[in-house]
């Protein structure tokens, strides 16, 4: 571990913005944290890497992350048995095939409707959509202009539930598909459904 | 080509066919113990999850020859499950299976038969099937993706803890922006539920075809025909979801005695032949356009 | 700093102990640590002031102190100018549309449940609750007796801020509700999540 690496020192800057996120309880993004300490962001981001990357490089029972928009604190997985009994919330309950599927089809095609998400399944995702939202991985984005439909998009909250800075990092799905698909969005747009 | 679908359905016991097995009196002598083989797959996600699950289950890749493989599997799967279904789960399967079929019956026809409109009719239909089953296998392998991170996600907890009361101290004084009636106004509408829990999902999704309506449309021509070929009643069908509606509707009035069919060999055009009563009312059930069903029930089959 | 100091590593029970106090949210005895890691009192005693020693010779921005009997992390006196002004200039001033409908059904429910909330809203309203509470608007007001749920109730902050003398001044709900509500509240109450 770090005993034998001469290690990084903790600049006067780095220890700012350990002090900072050690008081916040939503990912902050560097932006905001490089007003207040009155740094180009430039050098705040360089230094937010450089303690996540000490953090692990140490083995330290903590991580920083830029998850969903900012940065935070995050236990690290390794420790998750005993973290668990100290949380308050307790485990999210494991999502099921349809909800994944229809939140996948979400992600991508945000903001979607519930008849264009189930033409997407072949099945109709009315309920699992209720259980998406409920489950604030999902929210309303308005309607669709020409049917009044809802449409449908992710949340913040799914990002931190993934791990993921923001939708840009979702896994790209364009080696999955067919080459025609524009051509096919057409069709079922037209039809709503097969 | 929908003679092939006609022999499919009156080779095995007609009243077993999905759409009728919804009624709840059928679904005592359905077909999930009518012999042949069984289909051992729980749980699918919609039709699209089917036939990935049974090629799958053959090893095959996703092509012309492996759907027409899995077809009849594809098929006793939705009769042995149709009684426990709804007709929005039915109609999608139902969908899919209308293509298997007319693929599978393509490739048993020798091609140079084939007409050059159907001909590229159901080029199109395999297209649109096949870029729906590659679209939604897409969106399968996504779904597992999501899962995995979901679940490693689920062993880091962020840090959520309430600010050192010294600093809580100086947050500043939070703005409401709204008087105590305004505020009442808003908890009312938080406690009005946005859609009353009784009506929820039937009426949602709309039906592209009524059944009832095409049968309408049927007997009109018929009473003026006589006889027509069912391909010639449904030349003006905008779409596969009328067609299966009218299809559908022509076996409703094939049980009221309405119609009879007549087809020369197994694969040749299918003559419907009108008769019915041409001043009665036509007494198609609606249990196919979801309303609540079991009003118009009668199952005294032909 | 630490660049010409060897280093004590971050060991196993180190970066575990660290892991949890990242999670806790007041001050943990040493002796509960202990049980949740199982490991002998003395060792986690000395791993603390190992780590806390650790944080304050490296220069970090927080620091472990044992408070009161219990463990837990602060930020560094001083870093405290800069996180003051993190906390008056960077926070929202404004509550969100999603807080104040939250803080409505605390208002006219309390004490309510986070669950019973999100009930109501259809809507998962956790996060939003933590920061009501944050705000001062919102505190917990035991638990419920069959689920131990937390339940939570309006401060007097809160009628400050409305500008109410007691609760009673809320106005009353009724005119602004559909007339068959009431049978509705006996089936949400009952069933609280859906």
């Amino acid at each position: 571990m770090s005993a034998d690496v001469p290690e990084e020192p903790v600049t006067d800057l780095r220890a700012a913005l350990e002090a900072i996120l050690m008081v916040i309880d939503e990912p902050v993004p560097a932006t905001m944290l490089a007003q207040v300490v009155e740094r180009p962001v430039d050098d705040v981001e360089r230094a937010l890497w450089g303690l996540s990357e000490a953090y692990t490089a140490d083995g330290r029972g903590f991580d920083l992350r830029e998850v969903a928009g900012g940065w935070r604190y995050y236990t690290r997985d390794a420790y998750a048995g005993v973290v668990e009994r100290f949380v308050r919330d307790g485990q999210e309950v494991k999502l099921t095939q349809a909800a994944l599927e229809t939140l996948a089809v979400v992600a991508y095609r945000q903001p979607v409707s519930r008849a264009r998400a189930s033409a997407v399944r072949g099945v109709n995702c009315d309920g699992v959509m209720r259980t998406l939202v409920l489950r604030g991985l999902v929210e309303e984005a308005g309607a669709e202009p020409e049917t009044g439909a809802h449409l449908y998009r992710t949340t913040g909250y799914f990002l931190e539930r993934l791990g993921l800075r923001d939708l840009d990092e979702l896994p790209d799905l364009s080696p999955f598909l067919p080459d025609d698909l524009e051509s096919l969005e057409e069709t079922t747009g037209d039809q709503t459904r097969f | 080509m929908f003679g092939l679908r006609l022999e499919t359905v009156t080779d095995t016991a007609s009243p077993d066919l999905p759409p009728t097995a919804a009624e709840p009196g059928a679904a005592g002598d359905s077909g999930a113990g009518s012999g042949g083989f069984e289909v051992h797959l729980d749980n699918f996600e919609g039709p699209f999850d089917l036939l990935l699950g049974l090629i799958a289950k053959h090893k095959l890749d996703i092509t012309e020859v492996s759907l027409s493989r899995v077809t009849d599997e594809f098929i006793a799967y939705i009769k042995a499950n149709g009684p426990a279904w709804d007709l929005d789960q039915t109609s999608h399967f139902l969908l899919v299976a209308a293509t298997l079929l007319d693929l599978k019956a393509a490739r048993l026809l020798p091609s140079a038969e084939v007409e050059d409109e159907e001909d590229l009719a159901l080029l199109e239909a395999r297209d649109l099937l096949f870029a729906r089953l590659l679209q939604y296998k897409a969106y399968k392998e996504v779904a597992s993706v999501f899962a995995g991170r979901l679940a490693e996600e689920s062993r880091r907890f962020p840090r959520i803890v309430p600010m050192e009361p010294k600093f809580a101290e100086l947050l500043p004084d939070v703005l409401l922006g709204i008087g105590p009636d305004q505020f009442a106004r808003m908890a009312a509408r938080v406690f009005t539920p946005r859609e009353p829990p009784a009506v929820e999902v039937t009426h949602i999704h709309q039906p592209l075809a009524n059944v009832r309506e095409q049968a309408e449309i049927l007997a009109d021509r018929l009473r003026g025909l006589g006889r027509a070929t069912f391909r010639v009643l449904v030349a003006d069908c905008a779409g596969n979801y009328e067609v299966v509606a009218r299809f559908l509707a022509l076996l409703e009035m094939y049980r009221t005695a309405a119609v009879a069919f007549e087809q020369d060999a197994p694969l040749g055009e299918l003559h419907v032949t009108w008769t019915g009563d041409d001043e009665a009312e036509l007494d198609v059930g609606d249990d196919y356009d979801g309303g609540p069903a079991g009003e118009t029930k009668e199952d005294d089959d032909t």
